[in-house]
C-alpha cells in the first residue's frame, strides 16, 4: 500500500540543517495497523507529515521516495497532494482542543472537506460515523468545538477523518491528552474500524495502545529505524539494544523489576555521529559501532546481532 | 445583557457631567470679553454690561455649578440642548446639519479602509514570507509616521493643485443643488475622495498591522493544519478557518474605533472644507461656544459608548466561545 | 533584520545622550541665510530662521525619546494594570473598572488639557508623557482585558490554576509572555501618537515652545513658515520627518524581535 | 444651508462676508488723501458750529426685493444699530427725516470723527421691513439701556430672518452652501452700467496652507491671507497672472511688558531690551512685507506718525535703535534667576514667529528666555490679569476712522488692553489728554495732545513696537476678471477698513471688467 525508500529530510535552522530523518526504509501492507514507536524527537510526527505533503516551510527532503501504491508522493504538485488528503490518507491529529475550529460546528466542519472533494453532501454517512463512534449525532452536529469534552471530540475527530472512506488512516498520539477510561473506549473504536479492513498507521510513544491495536512495529530512535518487527517479536524478544531499553522501561500492571530508563541524552541531530546513532547510550557498544551505520539486515539494524 | 446597557447608560451620565464640569472650568471667560465690548460701546457699568452680555449668550455662567447642571440635565430630557453662542441658533439644528456629513466621510473612509487593511493584513500573514510582509511593515511606518495634517495638505497640493483633477474644497460644488439628482451626487463623491484617502492611507496600514498580528496567532492553530489536511481548498481556508478567527478581535475593534471616529476628525474636516461635527468643534473651542461645544462632546460621548456597546455585542455574537 | 533595528534605535539613544553635549545650538534667526541646502558647516541645511536643522534635530532627539518613551511606558503600566486586573478580578470590579475605562474613552481631552494649561507648566519630557498617558491609556486597557479573557479558556491556563499555582505565578509565567507581542505592538502606536500629540500640546500653551522637538519642526515646516509650498524648503521638511521615521521603523523592528524571542512559534530561519 | 449663516445682518454669522456686496454704506473713505466715494449718499453738509450733519441720498434706489430707498430707511439703520451697540450713539443725539431724500444727524458731542462714522455706517435695515421695531423705538424716545430694553434688544436682533438678506448693494444672494456663497448681480442697481460683473463668487477659507494651494491654482482672484515672504515670491513666480498689493494694515505689532514682575519692573531692564532687540531681523522673520519701527514707541502707526506728530517731533525723544553694547552696559547684575517667558495667541502665525524670534534674541543677548503659546481667549484673560512676562501683541491700531485718538486710547484709557497688561500705574493726565483728543477739532491742539501721549508712552517703556504689519492682497488679471488698480494707487489705503468692501468699490467704480 504504501512504502518509504531511504527517505531523509532536514529542518532549515538559522545556521544549521537539522537532519531529522536519515535514510528511512519502511513498508506499511494492507490492512495491517502499524504503529510507529520512539521517543519524541524521533521523527515520528515529520513522517506523517511528509506522507501528507504537509511539512513544515523550513523541511528539506534531502532524498528518498515515498511510493503510494507505486506513485511517488514527494514533488507532486500542491493541487495532486491536496486531492491525496482525506480522500485516499487521513489522520486523526493528537491536540484535542485545538484540532476543531472554534467558530464553526462539527456539522459543518464534517462537511465542508466533502464539498471541496466533490463529494455529494450526505448527511446519512455523518450520522452514521458518528453512532460509529459512539456519539449521539443530534447533539453534536449542532454543537461548538467548546461544548464537546475532550474524549467527545477525539472521537469525533476519528469520525471526521472517515467521512471519505480513506484507505490509509494515520493516527498521531490519539490518545494522549485523555484519561485511561476514555483511552480505552477509543481502542475499541479503533479495533471495531480496524475490523473493517482499514490500513492504520498508529503514531505514539504509549507502548500500551501498541500492545492493544498493533500488527506490526517499527522502532525509531533520532530519525532512523533501528528494528521492525511483529508486535509479539517486540514485546517479547527486542533484538536492538535500544528497543529493549524502551521496552522494560515501560512499568509493567503487574509490577515487574525497577524501571530503568536510558542512561544519557538523544544525540544533538545537528552533527550526526559517524556510525551507529544509538552508539552514545548503547550498553553493548563496541568500537565498530562507532565506525560504521548498520544496516537494516531482517528487521535489525545493529552490529552486535549476528547476520 | 441588560445589566451592560445599565453600564454604559451609568457612563454616559458620568462622562456627562464630568465633560459638564470641565467645560464649564476652560480657561478664558466668554462673559468677560462680551462685557468689556458692551462696556466701550454703551458707557454703562461693567456689572450691568456683564448682565446684557449674559442675555446674549442664553446661559448664565455666574449661576451656581450645581443649578446650571440641574438646569442643563432638565433641558437635555426635553432634547433642547441650547443655542450656539456663536451662530445664534438652537444647537441641535447644528448637528443635525452636520451630522450627516461626519456619518458619510467616516463611514466611506473607515469601511473602505478596513477592508482593504484587513485583506491586506490576512494575506501578508496567509503568505509568511516574499516581500509582502516588509513592504507591508514600511508603508504602515511610513504612512503613519506622517502626522495625518501634513498629509492632507500634500494630498491638496499633489492631487488639487498640481494634478488639478479633485476639487480643493467643500463637500459639493456649488453649481450643484442638494437633492438626489446625478450632478450632486457626482460632485458629492467628487469632493469626498480626497478626505478619504486623507483618512484611509494611515487607516489601512494600521489595520493591515493588526489584522496580520491576529491572523498570525490563529496560524499557529491546530485546526488550520488539521483544515491543511482535510485538503480543503486554499480559498476556504482563508475564508473560514483563518478569516473567521482573525477577525473576531478586529469586528470589535472597528466598531469601539468607528464610535471614537463619529467625533468627527477636526484636521481633515477643517483642511477640506467640510461642514461635518469636527468642523464645529475646532470652530467652537476657538471661539468659546459652550452650548455648542457641549452638544457635540454629548454627541461623540454617545457615539464612543454605542459604538463599545456594539464591539461587546459583536464579539458576544460572532465568538461561539463566549456565548 | 531584526538586528538594524537595534543598531537604528541604539543610534538615536546614543544621539540623545551625546549629541547636544558635542554639538551647539544657536538659535538666532540669520534670516538672510534661510532654507541654505546641504553644506559642511549646515549638514542638513538651515531652516526658516537661518538656524542650523542638523543642531535641531539632535538636540530635540533627547525630548522625543524621552516623551515617547515615558508616553508609552505609562500608557502601558496603567493599561496593563488596569487591564488585567478587571480581566482577572471579574465581577463588581470589573464592571467599575470597565465603566472607569469607558468614561476616560469619552470624555474628550481638549477640555482638561487647557485647564491644565492654565494651572501649571510642564517643564520635563517625563511629566509631558505622564500627560500624554494619560489619554491613551484606555484603548489599550480594553483590548488587554479582551486578551485576557479570551487567554482564560486556555487550556495552559487552566493546568496551572488546577497545579494551584499563585495568581501571581499565572499572570507572569502564563498570561504576560502572551500579552508581550501585543503590548509593544500597542507600545510603538501610543509613542508615535506621542510625537504629533506633542505638538497638540504645544500649541495649547502647557509646554514651552521648543522649535527643536521634532513634531513642532515639522509643523513649522508645514504651515508657518510653508516651507512645504518651497522647492528650496524641501530639505527642512524632510529632515524631521525622516527622523520621526526612521525612529518609528526601528521601534517596529525592535518591537518584532522582542515578539519572536517572546513567541516561539513565529521563530524561523 | 449651512447653520453659520441665517441672513440676519445684525447677529454674527449672519450674512457673512457677503455684507460688504449686499449692502452699501452712504459713503466710502479712502484714508489716503482723506476721500470720501459717493454712494448711497450723493452729497454732505455740515452746519457751521459742526452740530448737525445734512446728507442728500441719491435718487432712485431700489431694495432688493422693489421697495424705493428713502431717508426712513438710514433712520431705521440706526436707531436698530442703537440696540446693537454701534459706536456712533456715543456722540449722536438723534436723526431727524427732513424728506425722502434727505436726512440730518443732530450732534450731541462734537468730534474729527463723528462725520465718517455716520456716513460710512452700512445701511442694512429697510424700514418696510422693521415696522413693527420702529414702532417700539419712537414709543420710548431716549431708550435708556435697562435690562427690560436688553431682552427686547435680544429678540429683535437674533431673531431669525429671511434666508437671503435685503440690501441695496450691487449684489444679490443666489444662493449658499458649505463652502462658496453665489452672489449674482442686482439689474435694477442705480449704477448697474458701471458694474461689468455678472456675479461674485465667495470661497469660505480655512486654513492659511489651503488658501496657499487655492492661490497655486489659480481659483482665488482677490484674497488677503497671512504669507511668509519666501510662499509669497513661490506663488508669484507659480502663478504669473497673480500680483500682490501691499498695503498698510494701520496696526502694528509688538511686545508688552509686564511692569508689575521683577527684573521687568526696573526701567533700566526694560530700556535694555528695547536696545537689544533687533526688530529689522524679527520683522523680517515674522511679517516680512511690514515696515521696521523706528525705535520709538509712539503710540501711533508709524506711517501716521510723521502726519500727526511732524516732522523733528520724535528727535526729541529718547531713541531705542538695535545697540546690543549699550545693552549690555544696562544688563550688568540685572540677569533675572528664572527664564523669562514670552506668550503669544496660538492662533497667530506672526505674533508666534514674533514671540519666537524675539526668545532666540533675548536668549543671545544674556536673558534666557523661551516662547509659551496659549489660546486666544485664555490669552487676553491672563494679559488683563498680568499673568506674563512679556507678550507679542497688536499695539497700535488707528481703527475704522483712522484718527490716534483710538490708537492712544489702547494705551491710556481706563479699561485700556495695553495700559491693563503693562500694569504700571495709572497715568491720569495722559487719560484727560485722550478723552479731550477724541473731541477736539482743533489741529494744532490735537497735534499738542498726540504729541504729549506719544512722549509719555515712548519714555515709559512698557511697549516695544517691531514693526507696522502690511496686509498681502494678492489679485489676478485674467483668466476671470481684470484692471486691479496699481500698487501705488491710494485706493488701497483703504484695505484695512474692510479689504471685501474695497473689493466691492473698486468693481462698482466700474473698474473691474470681466477678462476678455
Amino acid at each position: 500500500m504504501l512504502s518509504i525508500r531511504n527517505l531523509s529530510i532536514d529542518y532549515q535552522l538559522p545556521g544549521a540543517a537539522l537532519s531529522v530523518l536519515r535514510d528511512v526504509s519502511l513498508d506499511f501492507p494492507i490492512g495491517q495497523v502499524t504503529a510507529m514507536i520512539g521517543e519524541s524527537g524521533s521523527g515520528k510526527t515529520t513522517l506523517t507529515g511528509a506522507i501528507l505533503g504537509l511539512l513544515a516551510s523550513n523541511a528539506r527532503v534531502r532524498g528518498g521516495q515515498l511510493l503510494w501504491k507505486e506513485e511517488n508522493l514527494l514533488g507532486q504538485s500542491p493541487e495532486r497532494l491536496r486531492k491525496f488528503r482525506w480522500r485516499e490518507a487521513s489522520v486523526v491529529f493528537q491536540a484535542a482542543q485545538g484540532a476543531w475550529n472554534p467558530t464553526l460546528t462539527i456539522g459543518q466542519q464534517m462537511l465542508d472537506t466533502c464539498v471541496d472533494h466533490g463529494f455529494p453532501q450526505h448527511q446519512a454517512k455523518r450520522e452514521e460515523l458518528l453512532r460509529k463512534v459512539r456519539l449521539s449525532p443530534e447533539r453534536v452536529i449542532q454543537s461548538y468545538p467548546h461544548q464537546l469534552s475532550g474524549g467527545m471530540r477525539q472521537r469525533a475527530l476519528i469520525a471526521l477523518s472517515l467521512m471519505l472512506d480513506p484507505e490509509l488512516l494515520i493516527l498521531d498520539e490519539p490518545t494522549t491528552a485523555l484519561d485511561l477510561i476514555t483511552q480505552s473506549y477509543i481502542f475499541d473504536i479503533l479495533a471495531e474500524i480496524h475490523q473493517e479492513g482499514l490500513t492504520m498507521i498508529l503514531v505514539t510513544h504509549d507502548l500500551a495502545a501498541v500492545a492493544r491495536l498493533a500488527d506490526r512495529v517499527a522502532v525509531l530512535y533520532a530519525g532512523t529505524v533501528v528494528e521492525v518487527g511483529t508486535a509479539q517479536q517486540i514485546f517479547e524478544q527486542p533484538q536492538h539494544p535500544y528497543t529493549q531499553v524502551l521496552v522494560r522501561s515501560c512499568p509493567d500492571v503487574h509490577g515487574g523489576d525497577v524501571v530503568r530508563g536510558a542512561e544519557g541524552l538523544p544525540p544533538d541531530l545537528r552533527q550526526r555521529p559517524p556510525g551507529c546513532i544509538f552508539a552514545s547510550r548503547c550498553p553493548e557498544v563496541m568500537e565498530k559501532c562507532r565506525t560504521e551505520v548498520p544496516a537494516l539486515v531482517n528487521d535489525v539494524a545493529c552490529w552486535r546481532r549476528p547476520v | 445583557m441588560r445589566k451592560r446597557i445599565a453600564l454604559s447608560l451609568v457612563t454616559v451620565w458620568v462622562a456627562l457631567t464630568f465633560t459638564f464640569l470641565l467645560v464649564r472650568q476652560m480657561p478664558g471667560d466668554v462673559l468677560h470679553n462680551l462685557a468689556i465690548q458692551i462696556l466701550n460701546t454703551q458707557g454703562v457699568t461693567y456689572q450691568q454690561a456683564r448682565e446684557m452680555a449674559k442675555l446674549q449668550i442664553c446661559y448664565d455662567p455666574d449661576e451656581p455649578i450645581m443649578s446650571q447642571y440641574v438646569h442643563y440635565l432638565s433641558n437635555l430630557a426635553h432634547g433642547e440642548l441650547g443655542r450656539s453662542t456663536t451662530y445664534r441658533i438652537p444647537v441641535v439644528t447644528i448637528l443635525k446639519s452636520a451630522l450627516p456629513w461626519t456619518v458619510f466621510i467616516t463611514f466611506m473612509a473607515a469601511g473602505f479602509s478596513f477592508v482593504v487593511g484587513t485583506t491586506l493584513g490576512l494575506w501578508t500573514a496567509w503568505r509568511r514570507g516574499g516581500w509582502l510582509e516588509p513592504a507591508l511593515t514600511l508603508y504602515a511606518t511610513l504612512t503613519q509616521a506622517i502626522p495625518d495634517f501634513l498629509l492632507g495638505v500634500m494630498l491638496l497640493l499633489v492631487f488639487g493643485v498640481r494634478l488639478q483633477w479633485l476639487p480643493l474644497r467643500g463637500a459639493y460644488g456649488a453649481d450643484t443643488d442638494p437633492g438626489l439628482n446625478f450632478a450632486f451626487v457626482a460632485s458629492l463623491l467628487q469632493h469626498a475622495i480626497l478626505p478619504v484617502m486623507a483618512f484611509s492611507i494611515p487607516a489601512i496600514g494600521s489595520w493591515a498591522l493588526t489584522a496580520k498580528a491576529s491572523a498570525t496567532s490563529v496560524l499557529g492553530e491546530d485546526y488550520l493544519l488539521v483544515a491543511r489536511a482535510k485538503g480543503l481548498k486554499p480559498w476556504r481556508i482563508l475564508r473560514d478557518y483563518l478569516g473567521r478567527n482573525a477577525m473576531l478581535p478586529l469586528i470589535s475593534s472597528l466598531a469601539t474605533s468607528l464610535g471614537a471616529l463619529l467625533g468627527g476628525s477636526m484636521l481633515i474636516e477643517t483642511l477640506f472644507g467640510f461642514p461635518g461635527l469636527g468642523y464645529f468643534l475646532a470652530q467652537s473651542i476657538g471661539t468659546r461656544d459652550y452650548p455648542l461645544m457641549q452638544g457635540l462632546f454629548l454627541l461623540s460621548t454617545l457615539a464612543i459608548v454605542t459604538g463599545n456597546l456594539l464591539a461587546e455585542i459583536l464579539s458576544r455574537r460572532l465568538d461561539p466561545r463566549s456565548k | 533584520m531584526k538586528r538594524i533595528g537595534w543598531a537604528v534605535l541604539l543610534a538615536f539613544i546614543l544621539v540623545a545622550l551625546f549629541g547636544p553635549g558635542l554639538i551647539p545650538l544657536d538659535g538666532t534667526p540669520h534670516y538672510e541665510e534661510r532654507f541654505a541646502p546641504m553644506s559642511w558647516n549646515h549638514w542638513l541645511g538651515t531652516d526658516y530662521a537661518g538656524r542650523d536643522v542638523w543642531a535641531q534635530l539632535v538636540h530635540g532627539s533627547r525630548d522625543i525619546l524621552l516623551i515617547a518613551f515615558s508616553t508609552g511606558a505609562f500608557a502601558v503600566l496603567i493599561a496593563l494594570l488596569v487591564g488585567v486586573t478587571s480581566a482577572l478580578a471579574g465581577g463588581a470590579v470589573d464592571a467599575l473598572l470597565v465603566g472607569c475605562v469607558d468614561v476616560f474613552l469619552t470624555v474628550p481631552s481638549f477640555p482638561l488639557m487647557a485647564i491644565l494649561s492654565a494651572l501649571f507648566r510642564v517643564g520635563d519630557p517625563i511629566t509631558f508623557g505622564l500627560l500624554l498617558a494619560l489619554w491613551s491609556w484606555p484603548g489599550l486597557a480594553r483590548s488587554l482585558r479582551a486578551q485576557v479573557q479570551s487567554m482564560q479558556h486556555r487550556e495552559f491556563i487552566e493546568v496551572a490554576r488546577l497545579m494551584r499555582m499563585g495568581n501571581w505565578h499565572i499572570l507572569w509565567r502564563e498570561i504576560f509572555p502572551n500579552l508581550v507581542p501585543y503590548l509593544s505592538l500597542n507600545f510603538i502606536m501610543i509613542a508615535r501618537n506621542a510625537i504629533t500629540a506633542s505638538v497638540g500640546i504645544m500649541m495649547l500653551g502647557l509646554v514651552p515652545l521648543r522649535v527643536e522637538n521634532w513634531g513642532m519642526m515639522l509643523n513649522l515646516a508645514a504651515f508657518q513658515s510653508g516651507a512645504l509650498f518651497l522647492p528650496q524648503g524641501k530639505l527642512y521638511l524632510l529632515a524631521p520627518l525622516t527622523a520621526i521615521i526612521a525612529f518609528q521603523y526601528s521601534l517596529i523592528l525592535v518591537a518584532a524581535s522582542i515578539e519572536e524571542h517572546f513567541d516561539p512559534r513565529l521563530q524561523r530561519g | 444651508m449651512p447653520p453659520a449663516y441665517h441672513g440676519n445682518p445684525w447677529a454674527p454669522g449672519g450674512v457673512g462676508v457677503a455684507r460688504s456686496y449686499v449692502f452699501e454704506g452712504m459713503f466710502d473713505y479712502i484714508p489716503e488723501g482723506q476721500r470720501l466715494i459717493p454712494r448711497l449718499g450723493e452729497r454732505f453738509e455740515e452746519s457751521k458750529d459742526g452740530r448737525t450733519l445734512t446728507v442728500h441720498l441719491h435718487p432712485q434706489v431700489r431694495w432688493h426685493d422693489g421697495a424705493p430707498f428713502t431717508a426712513a430707511d438710514v433712520e431705521a439703520t440706526f436707531q436698530i444699530g442703537f440696540l446693537a451697540g454701534i459706536e456712533i450713539w456715543h456722540y449722536l443725539d438723534h436723526i431727524e427725516v427732513v424728506d425722502d431724500l434727505t436726512v440730518v444727524f443732530h450732534w450731541k458731542l462734537l468730534s474729527p470723527t463723528n462725520r465718517l462714522l455716520a456716513l460710512t455706517e452700512p445701511i442694512v435695515s429697510p424700514a418696510h421691513l422693521n415696522e413693527e421695531n420702529m414702532k417700539f423705538l419712537r414709543a420710548r424716545s431716549r431708550v435708556r439701556r435697562d435690562l427690560k430694553a436688553e431682552g427686547v434688544r435680544r429678540e429683535l436682533l437674533f431673531a431669525e430672518r429671511p434666508a437671503m438678506p435685503i440690501g441695496t448693494g450691487p449684489f444679490r444672494m443666489r444662493k449658499v452652501n458649505a463652502s462658496d456663497m453665489v452672489l449674482e448681480k442686482f439689474p435694477e442697481y442705480y449704477r448697474a452700467d458701471q458694474v461689468h460683473l455678472s456675479g461674485v463668487r465667495i470661497a469660505r477659507w480655512g486654513k492659511n496652507e489651503v488658501i496657499w494651494s487655492y492661490l497655486y491654482a489659480g481659483q482665488l482672484d482677490a484674497i488677503s491671507p497671512a504669507c511668509p515672504f519666501d510662499v509669497a515670491q513661490e506663488i508669484l513666480r507659480r502663478n504669473p497672472t497673480l500680483s500682490v498689493r501691499k498695503p498698510s494694515d494701520m496696526n502694528e505689532m509688538g511686545l508688552v511688558i509686564n511692569c508689575r514682575r521683577a527684573p521687568l519692573d526696573k526701567l533700566e531692564f526694560r530700556q535694555a531690551i528695547a536696545y537689544g532687540l533687533d526688530r529689522d531681523s524679527i520683522r523680517k522673520l515674522a511679517c516680512a512685507p511690514g515696515d521696521t519701527s523706528g525705535g520709538y514707541s509712539l503710540g501711533l502707526v508709524p506711517s501716521q506718525a510723521k502726519e500727526w506728530l511732524g516732522e523733528e517731533f520724535s528727535a526729541q525723544l529718547t531713541h531705542y535703535d538695535f545697540n546690543p553694547e549699550r545693552a549690555k552696559q544696562l544688563l550688568q547684575g540685572q540677569i533675572p534667576g528664572r527664564e523669562l517667558e514670552i506668550m503669544a495667541p496660538a492662533g497667530f502665525t506672526d505674533l508666534a514667529l514674533l514671540a519666537e524670534a524675539a526668545a532666540s534674541q533675548l536668549t543671545k543677548l544674556g536673558v534666557p528666555s523661551s516662547v509659551r503659546l496659549v489660546q486666544g481667549e485664555l490669552n487676553a484673560q491672563l494679559l488683563q490679569q498680568g499673568q506674563f512676562d512679556i507678550a507679542a501683541v497688536f499695539g497700535a491700531q488707528m481703527g475704522p476712522t483712522v484718527h490716534p485718538a483710538t490708537s492712544e486710547g489702547r494705551f491710556f484709557s481706563p479699561d485700556a488692553v495695553l495700559q491693563t497688561a503693562a500694569g504700571l500705574p495709572r497715568n491720569r493726565r495722559a487719560e484727560d489728554w485722550v478723552t479731550e483728543l477724541r473731541l477736539s477739532r482743533d489741529p494744532q491742539r490735537a497735534r499738542w495732545l498726540v504729541q504729549q501721549l506719544a512722549r509719555a508712552q515712548n519714555e515709559s517703556v512698557s511697549f516695544i513696537p517691531c514693526f507696522e504689519k502690511r496686509l498681502m492682497v494678492f489679485v489676478q488679471d485674467r483668466p476671470r476678471v481684470e484692471g486691479w488698480p496699481a500698487a501705488d494707487s491710494p485706493l488701497w489705503s483703504a484695505a484695512p477698513l474692510g479689504v471685501e468692501r474695497l473689493y466691492c468699490d473698486l468693481i462698482v467704480q466700474g473698474l473691474i471688467r470681466p477678462a476678455p
